[in-house]
């Protein structure tokens, strides 16, 4: 909720369509478009905020219908539920799929209608596929983690550190590219993911694997939890167990995470973001691209092909400054 | 009960039946197979709401919403199918639905003391209470119903065919224990389709007939067979069996030898001849279903079973069928019937790749199939003659019938026949009777078991003795006679039976 | 299950077969309810979205939808029937679709992968059986121990990543693309499925005999028909079911992945039993199956069409499903 | 179910029983499979991670784990025993986590809260139970229809968030926290349900009648048994279950959520059907579901200690399962 105000507090991240409400000619009413949403069912935190911030988005113009469809997990039904907005005829599609090789069929078949496809996060193999990529950079997220706890390991002096790793859904890209990059980055160090389990993204299986992996490891001295949400049950499995000898760092940037970070009670001590933001641009980019309007800021004509967005480090020196646009899980 | 009325969807059951019992007597109810006697009881044990009609209990009209107020008013029940809860024990079945509690806790010992008085009441001591009711045969569980009947305070009770699943004995003691009940001014109303019991124990009669009274207090003792039989079929049967076959059996048929269930039976070896009907005579428990399922491959024992030259494997029902046999089991609610299927669908049921064609895609020529399931159905005469109705909605006796048409569907070489008759009323038994004699006449092998003693002497040729599982006596039936058949069959039940038991395999087949 | 509900309404309908003298009416005429909780449906979306519900390209949605759990759904018709159940038929599809999907596999062409996908299904739906019937295992573990382990060796084989079908092999995304009067393949598919498993169950000793294993096993084995083979089979079937519902799903997503078919389990199960199926056997049809099925399709259809938010679905939802069925109850208790 | 299995070893065992003339002995016969697996799975344990498993405070781990769905579990072996089937369980326990976090009940405090669960809980439970003993719907369609509904009524009123317990109202974190003797508060509570569910079941008509109900309901009317409100009451206590499971969930994760207790259902069902519970109704234990339930958590719980992936888990998962189901029927026929 916290997300489409105070565009200057959000940096790089998501500059280009906040810098668009700055005033600029874009804003202005054009000719009214309808603008198809489709997206993974709200069971989570992250997702929830990514379908609000889309409606806020679409609700500040006045030339903007949104047309979501039925949010869900089934891959068949997603591909049903996009079919029936190439139906209607929509003006623009923004679709975060569950899967992008699932879906790049009925993407491309939207494309192939003539519907620009606005691909959110999750990519499609197939360029032909979208019009524009916007997302989170996943393996920046891991290298970013990766670094923090690496830097503050070294500092600390600790040799052949015990990090574990929960991972969301395993079998998700994203997933894998968060691993690889927490991997990566801990290898500059010389350090490795002592062990790796999957919480589904919810906070009782976080409170669940946590409580296992806990008993697992006598002495940790670091944990990367890849999502804040499933992280609450991580944080409570923890303090369940008394355990306080390690550091822990989240994912996402959720607000509730940002605030214990900044309060500085427990092992939470940083977060790395992947902005739920990413959708309300992903509106904006569609209007734009459905009235041929480019953007502003940038030199070209056209929205441009991609945009990755880049991941932050929020910890106790910074937190401040990132708690507005953190998402409330 | 007056002018009882009660509308089945495509069949009026009852149509103005009046029943009036008295205080301390033994009214016995009798009637074909369907002639509503079930439902009657069923209405006055609360488990029907009739459609008209009125019920007058102890001077003041009843209105009998539910089982429960008919067990408030002092009427207990025990249903013809039995009404058992397999997974309790049998305390907790005797005492269902009244169990003695504080507050909400069962007394659980004080249900088992009250359990093991009533067992002991009724001759069977040896039942223990808390044993669980689904491990019981067929006749324990009918002592069980018993039981229950029993355990309720009661003024009437109702007993619908209580010794279709006993033995001689027990039906002895369960008189025993209505004469006990009459005496203390307990009305009996009392369901059975074998009269000489109606005789004995009886004090009135009504006989119903297509759901109408046709006889109202009969004196029991004093009307002869032939009226009742008269008034209950509206003809006159000679309720008599077959003439045996004068021509020598056949073939041997089915051998058998040093068949062996653990703890079941041991050492049983005897043969059946084409063309010849053998009973098998012996107490409840005897084993003697067991010996039959174990040759029909239903169970699987040691020892040889030979069907006409050939070996068969044991363990395999379908083998059995396929090489020529077939079986009416006891219990034919649990074994036998698709209760929610037709009549026709269960008759085919083991005889259905007869109307495929081609065979081996196993297509159904339904036409050809309904055809024969109406021939048979028409020559077993059930009732309604309908045999595209579920067969759930048949009378006790009529599902039986369609039981026995499963296997004369097919060409059979040998017919296991586990108390044929069960539940059969006397116009059909003797049809029953005509038709197993004719079935042997053509050249079949039958083994028959039942515990009506005068039915196995009248209708097989040549009866075998079970006792605890071993085959005691074998001779011709005319040689035999009701009273060797019962000192056979229970020597080892009074105190005779230590010495037999020390010494288990010693003392089969001579006498 | 309680079955409160069974015994009463047999008088009604029996009384119209008497009637009609037809066994085959039985069924159509239970089927009333679910044909009138479908019309009513389809009311809400003519009123609420005239535009788009009625529209030809919106029927072939719905049906295309239905398709991948419709076959799912024939098969599980038959286990249940036969008294047993089928767990695993969610991550039976995916294993399917992942193995037919390896680069492996692949290189073999199209027809070597709709062969693989069908394989690998009734291989494991032989091994569902196997276990239930000589294994003696409840249904209920056995198939939810093939379904845990059907996942995992199906993220195994695919590193959990989804595996693209080839251009090579594009043949099989064919099925979904192709339309025929209209109707993409796999609709003609499902149908002949359909057909099939409708015939195979009302028309041949093996549909009768799954009835007769399901109601009365004791009955069964003892008239001579082999339960254990015939419950072997059953599952083996249902198998077969979801390797042709991974050939509907490879071409419908153009992937195979071990994610595909989650929870359909439960869908199918949804489907069977609302369609009039006994949860303990002996008693259901196909027809209702689907019909069930296309309820539960439309409504998923008409949220779309709707747009409404994930919580105040789920809320619809379960209103329309007691409504359906009490509506189905109704139509079973009047007389026709 | 197919009963394939049921009838043929009645034999042998009955000789047991029949000697030992207890039918107590049964019960804790049946259940030497299960335990006997548990064993074989300690030993694993032991063997692989010598340093971890055995310790006090894996056990207490362990326990913690089990105790959410173990309460539940409780509710549903009555509900199965019953004949019935409960699929709402999941989210009838995060309804209810939902609804007793909400700031307007957390403003009444800690108590209030846990009464605002259970009753949330019991209520659901009891409209379940009404659908099904009056309505006369499927158990199997009317709990599912609950499920989807109370997971949307979860979102909506959580906003799809994750509610967060206040610091006020820590008294309900201090279940999990707070250790008496060693072990958390909430293995008590787990502990007290089971107590209480195996006194009401083996003690107490109600419990006796359950078996009755479910094992043969028409003998059970016939017996002056009011079926109906019997089936009422026991979907009502699988709610009642399911609100005490919310008041731990709460204190384990100090949050409510329309996500807690995915799946549950599924879990549920296994660990009582692996316990020994029919199906079908009728038969059953609570020690049996318990362990059942424990056999899964301590399945999961070693392999996180071994640091499987989760494919591999998956794999073995099956497998087990499979195996300690086939261990339980050996040591069924074996005649002891
Ligand atoms: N639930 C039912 N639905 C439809 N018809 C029924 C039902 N119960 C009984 N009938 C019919 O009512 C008639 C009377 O049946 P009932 O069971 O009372 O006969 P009965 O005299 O007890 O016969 P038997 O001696 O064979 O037990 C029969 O024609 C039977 O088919
Ligand atoms: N399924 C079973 N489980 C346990 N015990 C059984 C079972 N079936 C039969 N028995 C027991 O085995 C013994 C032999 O029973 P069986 O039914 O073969 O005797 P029977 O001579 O045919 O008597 P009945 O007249 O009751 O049919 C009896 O003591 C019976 O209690
Ligand atoms: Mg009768
Ligand atoms: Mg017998």
């Amino acid at each position: 909720a916290c997300t489409s105000n105070e565009p200057a507090a959000v940096s790089a991240s998501s500059a280009a369509p906040q810098a668009a409400s700055a005033g600029t000619d874009n804003d202005k009413p054009g000719e009214q478009v309808v603008i198809g949403f489709s997206a993974p069912a709200a069971d989570h935190g992250w997702i929830a905020a990514i379908s609000k911030n889309a409606q806020e988005a679409a609700k500040q113009y006045s030339d903007v219908t949104l047309k979501a469809v039925e949010p869900t997990n089934d891959i068949n039904q997603q591909i049903s539920a996009v079919e029936s907005l190439i139906q209607a005829k929509v003006n623009a599609l923004v679709i975060l799929p569950n899967d992008g090789q699932q879906l790049n069929q009925v993407a491309r078949q939207a494309m192939d209608a003539g519907i620009p496809v606005i691909n959110v996060d999750r990519v499609f193999p197939d360029k032909l596929s979208y019009r524009t990529w916007i997302g989170g950079d996943n393996y920046g997220m891991g290298v970013a983690a990766g670094h923090f706890i690496g830097k503050t390991l070294k500092d600390k002096g600790v040799s052949n550190p015990v990090i574990l790793e929960i991972q969301g859904i395993a079998t998700l890209p994203l997933t894998q590219e968060r691993s690889k990059g927490f991997a990566d980055a801990l290898q500059m160090y010389g350090f490795k993911v002592t062990a790796k389990q999957d919480a589904k993204f919810t906070v009782e299986s976080g409170t669940q694997v946590a409580g296992n992996l806990l008993q697992a490891h006598k002495k940790i001295d670091a944990i990367w939890n890849h999502d804040d949400d499933q992280g609450i049950g991580v944080l409570a499995a923890i303090k369940e167990a008394g355990r306080d000898e390690f550091i822990m760092v989240g994912g996402a940037g959720s607000a509730n995470a940002m605030r214990d970070i900044q309060a500085d009670s427990g092992v939470l001590k940083a977060t790395v973001t992947y902005p739920a933001t990413m959708a309300a641009s992903a509106i904006k980019l569609a209007r734009l691209v459905a009235q041929g309007k480019g953007m502003s800021d940038l030199m070209e004509n056209e929205v441009p092909q991609s945009i990755t967005l880049a991941s932050q480090t929020v910890s106790k020196d910074n937190v401040a400054k990132y708690l507005p646009s953190g998402f409330e899980s | 009960m007056r002018g009882i009325v009660k509308q089945f969807p495509g069949v009026r059951a009852l149509n103005g039946v009046d029943l009036d019992v008295r205080a301390g007597e033994v009214h016995c109810l009798l009637g074909q197979n369907g002639a509503g006697k079930s439902t009657l009881i069923k209405i006055l044990a609360g488990a029907h709401q009739p459609d008209e009609g009125t019920i007058t209990f102890a001077g003041e009209e009843a209105r009998l919403t539910g089982p429960t107020a008919a067990i408030r008013l002092g009427i207990s029940t025990m249903y013809q199918e039995l009404d058992l809860v397999d997974g309790l024990s049998v305390t907790e079945n005797v005492f269902l639905g009244h169990e003695p509690a504080t507050w909400g806790f069962s007394r659980r010992s004080e249900a088992d003391r009250a359990t093991s008085e009533l067992l002991q009441r009724l001759g069977h001591g040896e039942i223990r209470p808390r044993t669980e009711v689904g491990r019981l045969s067929p006749a324990h569980k009918q002592i069980v119903s018993m039981a229950r009947a029993l355990s309720h305070s009661t003024r009437l009770i109702i007993m619908d065919e209580p010794s279709a699943a006993l033995a001689h004995d027990e039906v002895d003691n369960l008189f025993r224990v209505i004469r006990d009940l009459t005496s203390q001014g307990v009305a009996v109303i009392y369901i059975s389709h074998r009269l000489e019991e109606i005789r004995e124990i009886g004090d009135r009669v009504t006989v119903l007939k297509d759901g109408r009274t046709v006889a109202v207090g009969l004196p029991a003792k004093e009307t002869p067979t032939s009226q009742i039989v008269s008034l209950m079929t509206g003809r006159n049967v000679e309720y008599v069996f077959p003439p045996r076959s004068s021509a020598p059996p056949g073939e041997e048929i089915l051998r058998v030898e040093n068949l062996t269930l653990p703890g079941r039976f041991e050492n049983v070896s005897f043969t059946v001849r084409a063309g010849e009907i053998v009973g098998l005579a012996g107490l409840v428990g005897s084993g003697r279903s067991e010996i039959l399922e174990t040759i029909y491959g239903a169970r699987k024992g040691s020892g040889r079973v030979v069907l006409d030259g050939r070996a068969v494997r044991p363990g395999s029902t379908t083998r059995a069928v396929r090489m020529g046999m077939g079986l009416a089991p006891e219990e034919r609610k649990a074994q036998a019937l698709l209760l929610d299927h037709s009549v026709a669908q269960n008759i085919t049921l083991a005889s259905m790749s007869r109307y495929t064609r081609p065979r081996w895609l196993g297509w159904l020529d339904r036409r050809s199939e309904l055809a024969e399931a109406e021939r048979l159905s028409k020559a077993l005469d059930i009732r309604p003659p309908d045999p595209l109705r579920a067969i759930r909605t048949l009378s006790g006796g009529n599902q039986q019938k369609a039981v026995l048409g499963r296997w004369l569907a097919e060409d059979r070489k040998l017919l296991l026949l586990d108390e044929p008759t069960r539940g059969v009323d006397v116009g059909a038994r003797a049809e029953l009777y005509a038709l197993v004699r004719k079935l042997a006449d053509d050249g079949i092998g039958v083994l028959l078991v039942s515990s009506e003693v005068p039915e196995v002497l009248g209708l097989a040729d040549r009866v075998l003795v079970v006792r605890e599982g071993r085959i005691v006596h074998e001779a011709p039936a005319e040689d035999l006679d009701e009273h060797r058949v019962l000192d056979l069959v229970m020597v080892s039940t009074g105190s005779a039976s230590g010495a037999d038991e020390a010494n288990p395999l010693e003392g089969a087949f001579h006498d | 299950m309680t079955d409160v509900d069974q015994s009463a309404p047999a008088g009604p309908r029996l009384k119209a077969v008497g009637a009609r003298g037809r066994l085959g009416r039985l069924g159509e005429i239970r089927h009333l309810g679910l044909v009138a909780a479908l019309v009513l449906l389809a009311i809400v979306g003519l009123v609420t979205r005239p535009e788009n519900f009625a529209t030809s390209s919106n029927l072939v949605s719905i049906l295309a939808l239905a398709s991948t759990i419709g076959v799912i759904t024939v098969g599980s018709t038959f286990v249940i029937i036969g008294g047993g159940i089928d767990l695993s038929v969610g991550a039976l599809m995916a294993l399917a679709s992942v193995w037919a999907t390896t680069l492996a596999t692949q290189a073999y062409g199209p027809v070597v992968m709709i062969v693989c996908a069908v394989l690998v299904g009734t291989g494991a739906g032989l091994l569902n059986g196997f276990l239930i019937a000589y294994g003696r295992m409840v249904p209920f573990i056995a198939t939810l121990a093939m379904m845990v382990a059907a996942r995992g060796l199906a993220q195994r084989m695919s590193n959990q990543r989804t595996q693209l079908v080839q251009p090579d092999n594009s043949l099989i995304v064919d099925l979904s693309t192709t339309r025929v009067l209209g109707l993409p393949l796999l609709v003609y598919m499902f149908a002949l499925v359909v057909l099939v498993g409708w015939l195979v169950l009302n028309r041949t000793t093996f549909g009768r005999r799954t009835y007769a294993v399901g109601g009365n096993p004791e009955a069964a084995r003892l008239a001579g028909i082999d339960v254990r083979r015939h419950t072997l089979l059953l599952y083996a079937l249902s198998g077969l079911c979801c390797g042709i519902a991974a050939v509907l799903i490879m071409a419908r997503t153009t992937t195979g992945s071990s994610t595909h078919g989650d929870l359909y389990e439960l869908d199918a199960i949804a489907a069977v039993i609302i369609g009039g199926t006994l949860l303990s056997g002996g008693k259901g049809t196909i027809i209702g199956s689907i019909l069930g099925l296309l309820i539960f399709t439309v409504i998923t259809n008409l949220f779309i069409l709707n747009g409404l938010n994930t919580a105040d679905q789920l809320v619809a939802k379960g209103a329309i499903i007691v409504a359906a069925v009490l509506l189905q109850r109704r139509s079973l208790k009047s007389p026709i």
